[in-house]
C-alpha cells in the first residue's frame, strides 16, 4: 500500500508534460541527429529507459535516451516519418514536451560484457556503456549500419572502449567489417566467454542474437520497440506477449524473450490494434 | 482472487470477484487478458471494437492531470472481422468472463458487431455509448434516450448474451438515460466512462491531446462516479451496476458497492498501481467483509442507501 | 497585486487584475472581503444571497476527496435584508469591485434581491444559477434554458449593473446553457460552479454529507472546467468569461486565460494554499507575459484556440 | 511553493474523515464526558488545536484536544445540544469519524504562567499544564464552574499543580473559593509578576481577563470559539474581524485578540451568517 502509493506520486510527476526548450542539436548522421534538453526529472534516468517527446501539434513519440546527467538529457533520433522529420527541422530555442523516464533499464553486470547496436538502437547502449566502462573486466561494443556516413557515435565509442574493443560493420563494407553487425558474434564468444550481451536493434537483429545467446547458454538482455501510446503501462498498444513493452520493457531479460520469443521478430500490434509483422 | 465471500452474479455472468477490467486498458490481445485475469480480475472488458479498422487519434492521446488521466486515444481497433480470431484465442485462454466493448455509428453497426462478438465466444457485450471524444458514436448516442434506446433496441434483438449500457456522465440526468437503456431492455450498466475534460499547454499555448478534448479518468472523478452509481441505484434498484470510475483501492470499491454496484470496473489505477490493484482490492474487500461479519459481497450492494 | 499587465475589463467592471474570489468562501463580511482584497484578489464575489434567512445544512458540509473538495453547507446566508449592512461597510472598505452573488426560487426572487443588492452598492450581481445542492434553485434553473432565460432577462431588466451568469458543468451542453444566458442579457459567464458528487464512510456506510450529495470543487475539476471554458469561448467569443474550478497556480490560471477566460475566481485552493495564492499567481502570471513578451494579459485570453 | 505544495498533502491527509470505534468512555461530570480514540494523527496534536468529531448521522462538531499521545486522542464534551447529547449516549465500540487536528496551539513559554479555564475550556488547557509543568518555574492554574460537580478534572489538575498553585472556584460556594474564575486572577498578579496568562472558557470571561491583561501589560493567549463548519479555513462561518477561528486560531495572541476586540465577547455569525450576540 505505502509503496503502491508512493509510485502513484511519483507517476504523476513522472508523467506530467514538461515544455522545455532545446539547449542544442547536433547532427550524427545524415539522418541522425542529437538533442539536448535540459530536465531534471529526465536527468535521473538510467540507461535503457526511454522518454515521451512532444513535438507540439504534430505528435509524441518514444525515444531511447543517450545521456543523462547534470539536468539535462538527451536523445538521438533519425528521421523516419512526420514526427521525426519535423523534429529534424527544430533548432535551438524551439519547444518540445517531455514526459518520463519509462520502462526498466539494462541490468548492470560486472565481467565481460558484448553490446550489440544496430542504427539508432546504439543509443541506450552507449548511455549503459559510459556507466559500465570503468566497472567491467571487458567491454566489447559492436555497431552496425547500412554504411560508413550512417554509423553513429564512433567517437564517443573510441572514449569508452580499449584497444580492439569497438567493432564497426556495414553492409556495403564502406568502414570496418562488411557484414551485419550479428556476424563478428561468433567469433567474439568463441575467444572468450562473455557475462552478458546487451542489445537493441531492429528486431530481426535482436531474435538472431537471442537464437545464438539461448543456443551458446549466454545471459542476454535486450531493448525492443512496440507502438507506445501512454507509456504508462495503460492502453495496452505495446503489448508482446503478456508484457507491457513501456511499462515491463523496454529492456527484456533472456527469461522474459524466451517467454515471449513466438512474437519477437514475427509480429506486433498496429495503429489499430491488429496483428501486423514486425 | 476466488472465495465464497467475493463471487457476484451481473446479469447472468458469474464472477469469481467483484472486479473487472474496464474497456480500453491493456484491451486488445488475449494474452494481456490472461495477465489481468491472472492479477485478480474477476471479468474482463475488450477495447471497444466497431465495424472497421480505425486508426484512433495521433499522439498526445493520453495526458496526466494532478489526479488522473485525460484520454482522447480515438478508439483504434481491428474492426470486428479482423478481431474475430483475437477474441476466440482470448475464450480458449480464459476462465473469467469476456466482456466484449461494442461501438458503432449507428444502431445496425452496434448489432452487427454484437452478434459477431458473440459468435467469437463473447460471454456478454458491453455498449460503449458514452465514449466523450469520437463524432458521431459514444455519447453522442448515450447523450440521447431516443437514440439510446434504439441502439439497445437493435442489439437486444440481435444476441441473446447479456447486454450491458455504458452511461456517460456527461449529461444533466443520468438517471434518464439510465431508465431509457433499461427500458429497452438492457441487462446490466456500467456508470461512468470518462468526463470531457481539456488541457492546455501553457508553454505551446495549445490544447495538449491530439484531438483538443478528452475524457477524464482516475482518483479526480471518483466522487462523480460514486454520485451517478448511487443516482441510478436510488432510481433502478434491480438493474445490476458495474461501478466504474476511479476506482484505486478496496475502500473504493466497497464505496461503489455501497452506493449500489455489484462489481467494480478498474482503469486507470492499473497505471498508477499495477495490475496488481486487483488482487489488492479483493483482499481489501476480503478483510473488510470478514471484520464485519457479511457472508457475502452482495450484502452490502446499495446498503448506503438505508441510511 | 496591481500592474499595468494585469488590469482587466470585465463587462464594464475594472479589475486591476484577473483573480478574484469565488462565490460561497470567506464570502460573509466585509472584513474576510478586505482581507482577501490584501492578499491580492482582484474582485470579490461575495455568498450567495437569498431573499430569506436560511440556515444551511447540518454538519458535515464539507468532505475532502483525493484531490478536491466536496460540499453541500446549504446556501446559509441572512436574507438580503439583514445583509444589507454587512454589504454597505464591505463597499465602504473595499477598493475592488464588490460582486454579490444571488440566487431565488423565482426570477421575482432573483431580480428583488439583484435590486436590493445594486442599491447596498454591489458593483455587478452573479447570479447563482448552478448550486448542485438545494431544491428548486441553482443549477435545477441554469439546466434549463426556459427557466435561465426567464431568471437571467427578470434580472437584466430590474437592474443597472453588469449581470454575470455561473453556469453549471451538471449539464448535457454546456454551451446551450451558456447562449440562452447571454441571449437573455447575460454579460459575462462564470464558469463552473461544482460538479454533483457523493462520498460514502465505508465504516458507517452512509454519504457523508448530510444533505447526501454534494458538489465536487478543487484541483480534480480543473481539466472538466478548462474543457467548459474552452467550448464556451469557441461558441461565444465575445462573451467574458471568468473561469472558475480547481484554479490553485499560476499555470492553472494561464490555462484557463488560453482557453477563453478573462480572469478567475479561486475558492478552494485558498483551503489548501491560503489566501497568498492570489498573490501567488499574480506574481507567476506576470512572469509569464514578461518572459513571453505581452503588454498585456488580456492578449493571450483565448489564445489557445488558434492552434 | 514548495511549502504550500507540502501543506496541501498535509491538508489532504488531515482532513480525510478517519472513522473508528471508540476506545473508552469516562464520566467527568453529570454533563460532561471524555472519549478516547485511536488516531495517529490527532495523536500528534499540539495543546490548543481542535479536531471534527462526526457523529455518523448526525452531526459533526469542533471539540478541543485534551489529551494526545501514543496513538491516542482525548476530548471532553459537554451535552448541551442536539449532538452533545448523542454522544452522550454512545459507548465503546461505537463509531465516530475524526478529522484534524486543525488551528494553532498555544505558544510555549518559561517562566510563570497562569492558566485560567471555564467549563471544557480547561481541557485544552490541562493539555497544555501537562507540557508545561516540567519546564516553568511556576504553574497557577484556576478554574470555575458554577457548583462543585461541575468542576472537571479535579484530580489531573492535581497531579500537574504543585502545592497551592491550582485553585478551584463555583459561583455556589459548593467547592474551592465562592466567586467567578476571573476573581483570583488580581490577587495573583499582585503577588508576582506573570509571564503569561493562558485562558479558555466563556467568552465574556476571556474577554475580561484580556481587558485585565491589557491593563496590567500581561502578556496572553486565549483560545476562542465560533461556529466551524469546514475547518479548514475555508466557508467563512467562524470569522472574527478579519480571523479564521478554524485556522488562524482558535488560539489568538494578545496582539491578535486587540485586532479583535471589538467583536470578542460582542458578536459573531450565526448559522445563517448573519451577526448574532455572543
Ligand atoms: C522504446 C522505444 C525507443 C525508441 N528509441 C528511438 C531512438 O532513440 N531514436 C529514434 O530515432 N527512434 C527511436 N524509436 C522509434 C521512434 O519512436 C519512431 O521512429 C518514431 O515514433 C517514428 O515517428 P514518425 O512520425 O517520424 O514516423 P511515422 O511515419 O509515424 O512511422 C514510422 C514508423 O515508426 C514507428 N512508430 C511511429 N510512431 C510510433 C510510436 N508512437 N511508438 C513506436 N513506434 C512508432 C512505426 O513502426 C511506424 O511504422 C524508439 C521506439 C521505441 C518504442
Ligand atoms: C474551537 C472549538 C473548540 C471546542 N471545544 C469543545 C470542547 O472541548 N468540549 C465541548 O463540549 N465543546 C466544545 N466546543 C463547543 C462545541 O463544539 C459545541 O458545544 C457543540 O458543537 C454543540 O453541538 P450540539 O449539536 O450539541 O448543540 P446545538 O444545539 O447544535 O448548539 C448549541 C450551541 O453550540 C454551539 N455550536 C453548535 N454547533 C457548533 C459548531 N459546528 N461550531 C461551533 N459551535 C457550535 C452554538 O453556540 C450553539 O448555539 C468547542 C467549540 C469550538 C469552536
Ligand atoms: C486510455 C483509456 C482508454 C479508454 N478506452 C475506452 C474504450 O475504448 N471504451 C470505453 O468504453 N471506455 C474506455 N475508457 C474508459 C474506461 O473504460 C473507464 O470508463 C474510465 O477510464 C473510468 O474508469 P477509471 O477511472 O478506472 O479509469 C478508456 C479509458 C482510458 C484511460
Ligand atoms: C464551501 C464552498 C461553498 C460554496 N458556496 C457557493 C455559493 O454559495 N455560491 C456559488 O455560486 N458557488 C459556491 N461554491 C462554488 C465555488 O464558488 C466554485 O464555483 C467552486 O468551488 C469551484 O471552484 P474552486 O475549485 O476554485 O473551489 C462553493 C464552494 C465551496 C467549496
Ligand atoms: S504504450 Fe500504452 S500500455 Fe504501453
Ligand atoms: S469553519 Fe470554515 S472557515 Fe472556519
Amino acid at each position: 500500500m505505502e509503496v503502491s502509493k508512493k509510485l502513484s506520486a511519483y507517476l504523476t510527476k513522472l508523467n506530467t508534460i514538461r515544455t522545455t526548450a532545446i539547449k542544442s542539436v547536433k547532427s550524427e548522421s545524415p539522418t541522425v541527429k542529437t538533442f539536448t534538453l535540459e530536465d531534471d526529472i529526465c536527468s535521473k534516468a538510467n540507461p535503457g529507459q526511454f522518454l515521451m517527446l512532444r513535438i507540439p501539434g504534430i505528435d509524441e513519440i518514444p525515444l531511447s535516451i543517450l545521456n543523462a546527467g547534470e539536468g539535462q538529457v538527451q536523445f538521438s533520433v533519425k528521421a523516419v516519418g512526420d514526427a521525426t522529420r519535423h523534429l529534424h527541422n527544430l533548432t535551438t530555442g524551439d519547444l518540445l514536451g517531455l514526459r518520463g523516464p519509462f520502462g526498466t533499464s539494462f541490468t548492470e553486470t560486472r565481467g565481460r560484457v558484448l553490446l550489440i547496436g544496430g542504427g539508432t538502437g546504439t543509443a541506450p547502449l552507449l548511455f549503459l556503456a559510459k556507466r559500465l566502462a570503468a566497472k567491467v573486466d571487458r567491454l566489447s561494443f559492436v555497431i552496425g549500419a547500412k554504411t560508413k556516413n550512417e554509423l553513429l557515435y564512433l567517437t564517443e565509442l573510441d572514449a569508452v572502449c580499449t584497444d580492439e574493443s569497438a567493432i564497426a560493420t556495414t553492409e556495403d563494407g564502406s568502414y570496418g567489417l562488411q557484414c551485419l553487425a550479428t556476424e563478428p558474434l561468433e567469433k567474439l564468444v568463441d575467444k572468450q566467454k562473455f557475462n552478458m550481451i546487451y542489445t537493441c536493434g531492429p528486431e530481426k537483429m535482436v531474435k538472431s542474437i537471442f537464437n545464438f545467446a539461448e543456443k551458446r547458454k549466454i545471459a542476454m538482455e535486450a531493448s525492443l520497440e512496440r507502438l507506445i501510446r501512454c507509456g504508462i503501462g495503460l492502453c495496452g498498444s505495446c503489448m508482446i506477449g503478456k508484457y507491457r513493452v513501456c511499462r515491463d520493457g523496454p529492456v527484456f531479460t533472456m527469461a522474459r524473450l524466451s517467454e515471449v520469443k513466438d512474437e519477437l521478430g514475427m509480429s506486433k500490434l498496429g495503429f489499430d490494434g491488429s496483428r501486423i509483422e514486425v | 482472487m476466488n472465495n465464497n465471500l467475493l463471487t457476484v452474479n451481473i446479469a447472468g455472468l458469474k464472477l469469481q470477484n467483484p472486479t473487472a477490467l474496464a474497456s480500453g486498458i491493456l484491451g486488445y490481445t488475449g494474452d494481456s487478458f490472461k495477465f489481468v485475469e491472472e492479477s485478480g480480475a474477476g471479468a474482463i472488458v475488450t477495447k471497444s471494437v466497431g465495424v472497421s479498422p480505425r486508426v484512433g487519434y495521433s499522439n498526445p492521446t493520453v495526458v496526466q492531470a494532478k489526479s488522473g488521466l485525460i484520454n482522447a486515444v480515438g478508439l483504434p481497433n481491428p474492426g470486428i472481422n479482423e478481431y474475430t480470431e483475437e477474441l476466440k484465442y482470448a475464450k480458449s485462454v480464459l476462465k473469467v468472463p469476456l466482456i466484449v466493448s461494442v461501438f458503432g455509428y449507428t444502431s445496425e453497426e452496434y448489432a452487427l458487431v454484437a452478434v459477431k462478438a458473440a459468435e467469437a465466444g463473447a460471454d456478454a457485450v458491453e455498449l460503449n455509448v458514452s465514449c466523450p471524444h469520437v463524432k458521431y458514436t459514444g455519447s453522442e448516442i448515450g447523450q440521447n434516450p431516443k437514440l439510446l434506446t434504439d441502439v439497445v433496441c437493435a442489439v437486444k434483438s440481435a444476441v441473446q448474451k447479456p447486454v450491458i449500457v455504458k452511461l456517460s456522465p456527461n449529461v444533466t440526468d443520468i438517471v434518464e438515460l439510465g431508465k431509457a437503456a433499461v427500458k429497452a431492455g438492457a441487462d446490466a450498466l456500467t456508470v461512468i466512462n470518462t468526463v470531457r475534460a481539456l488541457a492546455i499547454d501553457v508553454e505551446t499555448q495549445e490544447p495538449i491531446l491530439s484531438n483538443v478534448r478528452g475524457g477524464l479518468s482516475g482518483p479526480a472523478i471518483k466522487p462523480i462516479a460514486v454520485r451517478c452509481v448511487y443516482d441510478i441505484f436510488e432510481a433502478l434498484p434491480k438493474t445490476p451496476i458495474f461501478g466504474c470510475g476511479g476506482v484505486s483501492d478496496w475502500r473504493d470499491a466497497l464505496e461503489f458497492f455501497l452506493a449500489g454496484a455489484s462489481a467494480v470496473q478498474v482503469g486507470t489505477a492499473i497505471a498508477f498501481e499495477e495490475p496488481a490493484v486487483f488482487e489488492a482490492i479483493n483482499k481489501g474487500v476480503t478483510a473488510y467483509l470478514k471484520r464485519k461479519g457479511y457472508g457475502s459481497v452482495k450484502e452490502i450492494v446499495g446498503l448506503s442507501h438505508q441510511a
